[in-house]
């Protein structure tokens, strides 16, 4: 049982801003391209740290991502980040032809992804780049569910080769990820067992899925198999299959629309390998809304009760 | 005490033309962005303070043609809000010219609000041409509406744009730049809003755009450099663009040069100011300062 | 039986071409802008015949796609075309903020799509796109199968409000649809009944599907429902749901990365309805090759023998 | 009879300095272009043949410093083709300059070959800095290197990138020039392919992009105009361009008129000749035409 009231609240932000000093601590070849918003998504740390290896490119997200690739091939290590709906949308045609194509190794850090970036309103609420980014051939793309898993994936996307996105967002949220909790690029993990059923997720649904599966057994007695997949692309099949196999039904949830999103490529794994019903819970095809996070996450249902309810529709259908 | 925040209903008409009318105004929408920016706990201060001046004078000014009983009158002008992140100070404007009520200012950023962070047009707020958020897209989409009425409808219709200076730092503004030259859209205004701020800090730091006129001189533009508090300054500048669009085979470009938080002193040429609402404490002298100008204003008897 | 040797080849981009001008005979407010490739994709046919309502844009596909909402939210239906990598990456953000977010009366064609662009190469082989669009809310997306279904599409976007990405080619290929076919965006074409399993394809691939369903049925007997899906977004739940339901098993065929495509959209409504087992015949996230057209779609396992290959395949899972 | 195509095994080595060396580099180089193009059956025939002049200096005036026997060479300064389209000019160029057989030239286009149709890195060409294709990208990665030799590394490479005249409709491509600028890359030389030429028509007709010196001056360039056919300017450009790199704190700008199509005149400029190979008929005339110029050449005894 988790004590929610134990738990602290951070930005998984924090996480990308910290795990880029930490790189650049240990590697000489790390470089960090602003978007003039690194305050937001905290690679001011870096600026600060290593004047030296930043370098200011204005507003031109597309310049940023290919100078980044021009650096890459010259041997650096550089990072771009920039708010989520313009690092993978102002840029896709540089994403897709000179990163990803070139296999360069450049790391994109998309921030304040997702309706949680709140009072903004819709414009910055990316909700779409899962399904474009997971389609690019040779791309990494990683959601991180908390500040310490945010952190670790990006230390282990600038000591990986090859291009890697990593999504997260701006808010404070839960942070119940380990100091040791094994995170490997690739591997989904098990964050409570289960084979009533299982919920997989990503970025801050995680949290919201393993109270909605604490709800489940504290009042049903139901075990649902929570997993985390952090990573879409390239996506764990094995954690996927064998969930499909042992629970019979599988609910994703994500803060992302459902159409081409993470449930999308899992609905890809399962049909191809054991068809088992699927509920998505996500956004149903529609633009965000200005509001303050916690509002937005109730009123789009990706809650812990839509994801109960969810889990209760999913079973009648076994 | 806690502050008590309220809106009054005064609205102004498209008649203004003294110094001290402009004065009024701006201050009203200044104060109008200072309370819809306190209520709302988040928003951008900074830019919408520094293009208050700009705004009075275009919408309150007889320059922009405009009819808030029939806002989507087929034969209005357009203004296209290119830098939709100053969303508050399109909104107090609008709202004083009489196309939705003031009160609604008090709903800024909220849940279901029709005053959504940035323009939405899926929220049908009266007076938004289009929805803008992401920098550059809304100066082509004005482009679209220039060739529409000059090139396809043959009508004498204006369109406005206001871009920010970080804002000209993305490559689509200039294919806009190149698009309105080649198709000699004199149409077209182009307001740059020259605060040398952004987010990161000053412009010129954070990616120099630097020289601003020659670079739309060779763009093919009219450049005219203003002050961009200076109503009398602006006012020509509006004209002369007025002009333009009847004899000119150009676009004209006014680069204002203005202050990111005109009006507030903590506030004035701080690029921390940027995406920052004041706190109640904040708020409170700025409403002092704003005073203070108002009775300057009556007093001077401009 | 289809007797192939009648059947003639014709561009699909030809089909767009036409469509346009009829589009422009109808009505005075259709526009077309230009993104220096009118020839490619035809657009030159309206530009010839209605040289006023053309405007030239240059090689600006940001700029262009957003011109094109300035002008559809002053009461005009503009078209923008471009090669489709272009078309819908180059000017991703402005697609969805511009043009989806507005919900904008914007048309865009998007040609030269696929592999079969040929001897250009990776760079010019849009896989992708169907990932991104279907995943923008209120957009409109259709991926044609032959000359006369462009040209229909093509028309029946134009006479519809909101934004139609339409998705189309540079080879010649089958024209087997009939003048008189019936085209309804959103409804998707049963062309053969069967009950042994569905193949579900969209472009090119639907006269391959076809083909190789002729060939299951001369060869073993095996009756393929072979379906049209040519509008990817809104999807057609309906006739899916039915194919599940009826068939057991489901191949899809597509000119498109895998991930995230046309398949992906199908699994979504299989597991949320009736999970039955799929497989997904496509591009399997890589990026092309320079080559010819038929040497690129044997290569990539596109063909008919690829598509009764998976058929045989999915009866062992049924 | 049908027309055989070889390739003959000469290379060249980067110390030619007189026009005769260069006039009968760059005919070989326009000989490899048609026949490379004609097997091919389709591809780029006009900005290839536009740019051999340019190519032949580059690659052999001991411009750009290079080792073919080593060709990953650290201390290499860089060469990024960002107008992909005209990739045979750039394989005949490197095949003269030994980086792999010339043989090779004759699988351009083909399924498998390592001549992908736009330049390809996962095809593994030697020579090959990067992929292209899109239109304006070439020019950001030459940036990107710039930046990493003369800021991070701080080393004395060169980067030189070549974009049309079209491609500079991009915007992204003005995100470029003003880093460029912004950041004083005088190590980068951006070669402006200025043919008047694209696909749809005249540059200054699909969407003019004049007058471009004064763009480039006001993005704080260096710039030369040069006739992009005249050996003595290329040179001298590169030469002032190299003095620059070490002098001046703006990068380099190098506009240079040529034709598209340039050495067979009925292709001399002619947009449709942007992406059409020649037929056999075409591919005779060119063949004779260019066995005349050799003869001249010679008898000229430049
Ligand atoms: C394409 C895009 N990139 C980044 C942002 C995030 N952003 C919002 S405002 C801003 C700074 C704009 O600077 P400027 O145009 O000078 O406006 P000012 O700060 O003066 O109000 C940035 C980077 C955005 N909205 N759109
Ligand atoms: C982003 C992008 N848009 C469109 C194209 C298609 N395209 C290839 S070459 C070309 C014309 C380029 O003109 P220019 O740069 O002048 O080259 P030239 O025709 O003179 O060789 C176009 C539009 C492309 N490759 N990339
Ligand atoms: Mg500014
Ligand atoms: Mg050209």
């Amino acid at each position: 049982m988790i004590d929610e009231s134990k738990i602290k609240k951070i930005p998984t932000r924090m996480g990308f801003g910290e795990g880029v000093v930490v790189l650049g601590e240990r590697n000489p070849n790390i470089i960090v391209l602003g978007g003039d918003i690194t305050g937001s998504v905290m690679t001011s740390l870096f600026k600060e740290k290593f004047p030296d290896r930043f370098f200011s490119i204005g507003i031109a997200e597309q310049n940023a991502t290919t100078i980044a690739v021009g650096m890459a091939l010259s041997g650096k290590i550089p990072f771009f980040s920039s708010y989520s709906a313009f690092a993978a949308f102002r840029n896709a045609d540089q994403l897709r032809i000179s990163v990803a194509y070139n296999n360069a190794n450049v790391k994109i850090g998309g921030g304040h992804s997702g309706i949680t970036v709140g009072p903004d309103g819709a414009t910055h609420q990316s909700l779409e780049e899962v399904a474009y980014l997971r389609t690019l051939p040779n791309m990494t793309l990683i959601v991180p569910s908390d500040y310490n898993e945010t952190k670790k994936a990006t230390i282990a996307a600038g000591e990986m080769n090859g291009p890697v996105f990593i999504r997260f967002g701006r808010s404070a949220v839960p942070s119940f990820t380990a100091d040791n909790d094994k995170f490997e690029i690739g591997k989904a993990n098990i964050l409570k067992d289960g084979n009533d059923l299982a919920i997989i997720a990503s970025g801050l649904t995680v949290w919201e899925s393993l109270m909605a599966a604490q709800m489940l057994e504290n009042n049903l007695g139901i075990k649902a198999r929570v997993i985390n997949l952090h990573t879409i692309k390239p996506i764990d099949q094995e954690v996927i299959v064998a969930a499909a196999k042992d629970c019979g039904a599988i609910v994703t949830a994500e803060e992302h629309q459902i159409h081409g999103g993470m449930g999308s490529a899992v609905a890809e794994v399962v049909v191809a390998n054991y068809p088992v019903p699927m509920k998505f819970i996500g956004i149903n095809d529609r633009f965000g809304l200005s509001g303050e996070p916690d509002e937005l996450i109730s009123y789009f249902g990706l809650d812990r009760n839509s994801i109960y309810n969810a889990a209760l529709d999913i079973l009648k259908r076994k | 005490m806690a502050l008590e925040i309220s809106f009054s209903d005064k609205t102004f008409t498209n008649t203004s033309h003294t110094l001290q009318e402009f004065s009024e105004i701006s201050l009203e929408l200044r104060r109008d962005v200072i309370k819809s920016l306190y209520l709302a706990k988040s928003g951008h201060s900074g830019g919408s303070l520094g293009m208050a001046d700009i705004f009075a004078v275009l919408f309150f000014g007889g320059i922009l043609r405009y009819n808030p009983a029939n806002w989507q009158w087929e034969k209005r002008d357009k203004f296209v809000l290119s830098a939709g992140h100053i969303a508050p100070i399109l909104y107090a404007t609008l709202a004083r010219a009489g196309f939705f009520p003031t009160k609604e200012l008090a709903t800024l950023r909220k849940l279901h609000s029709r005053l959504q962070g940035h323009p939405a047009l899926d929220a049908n707020l009266p007076g938004i041409e289009t929805s803008a958020g992401s920098l550059g897209q809304g100066i082509s989409i004005a482009l679209g509406m220039a060739m529409t009425h000059k090139l396809i409808d043959r009508t004498d219709q204006l369109v406005f744009s206001v871009t920010g200076d970080g804002e000209i730092e993305e490559g689509s503004v200039w294919e806009a730049a190149m698009a309105a030259g080649n198709y000699n859209l004199s149409n077209l205004c182009w307001i740059v809003d020259n605060n040398d701020c952004q987010i990161d800090g000053r412009v010129h730091q954070v990616m120099s755009i630097y020289p601003i006129a020659d670079k739309f001189k060779s763009f093919n533009f009219n450049v005219i450099t203003i002050d961009g508090h200076n109503y009398n300054e602006i006012l020509s500048a509006f004209n002369t663009f007025k002009e333009n669009a009847k004899t000119s085979d150009k676009p004209t470009c006014i680069i204002a040069k203005t202050y990111m938080g005109k009006g507030i002193s903590f506030m004035e040429d701080d690029y921390k100011w940027h995406g920052m609402p004041p706190n109640e404490e904040q708020a409170r002298k700025a409403f002092n300062e704003l005073e203070k100008m108002q009775q300057q204003i009556k007093s001077l008897n401009l």
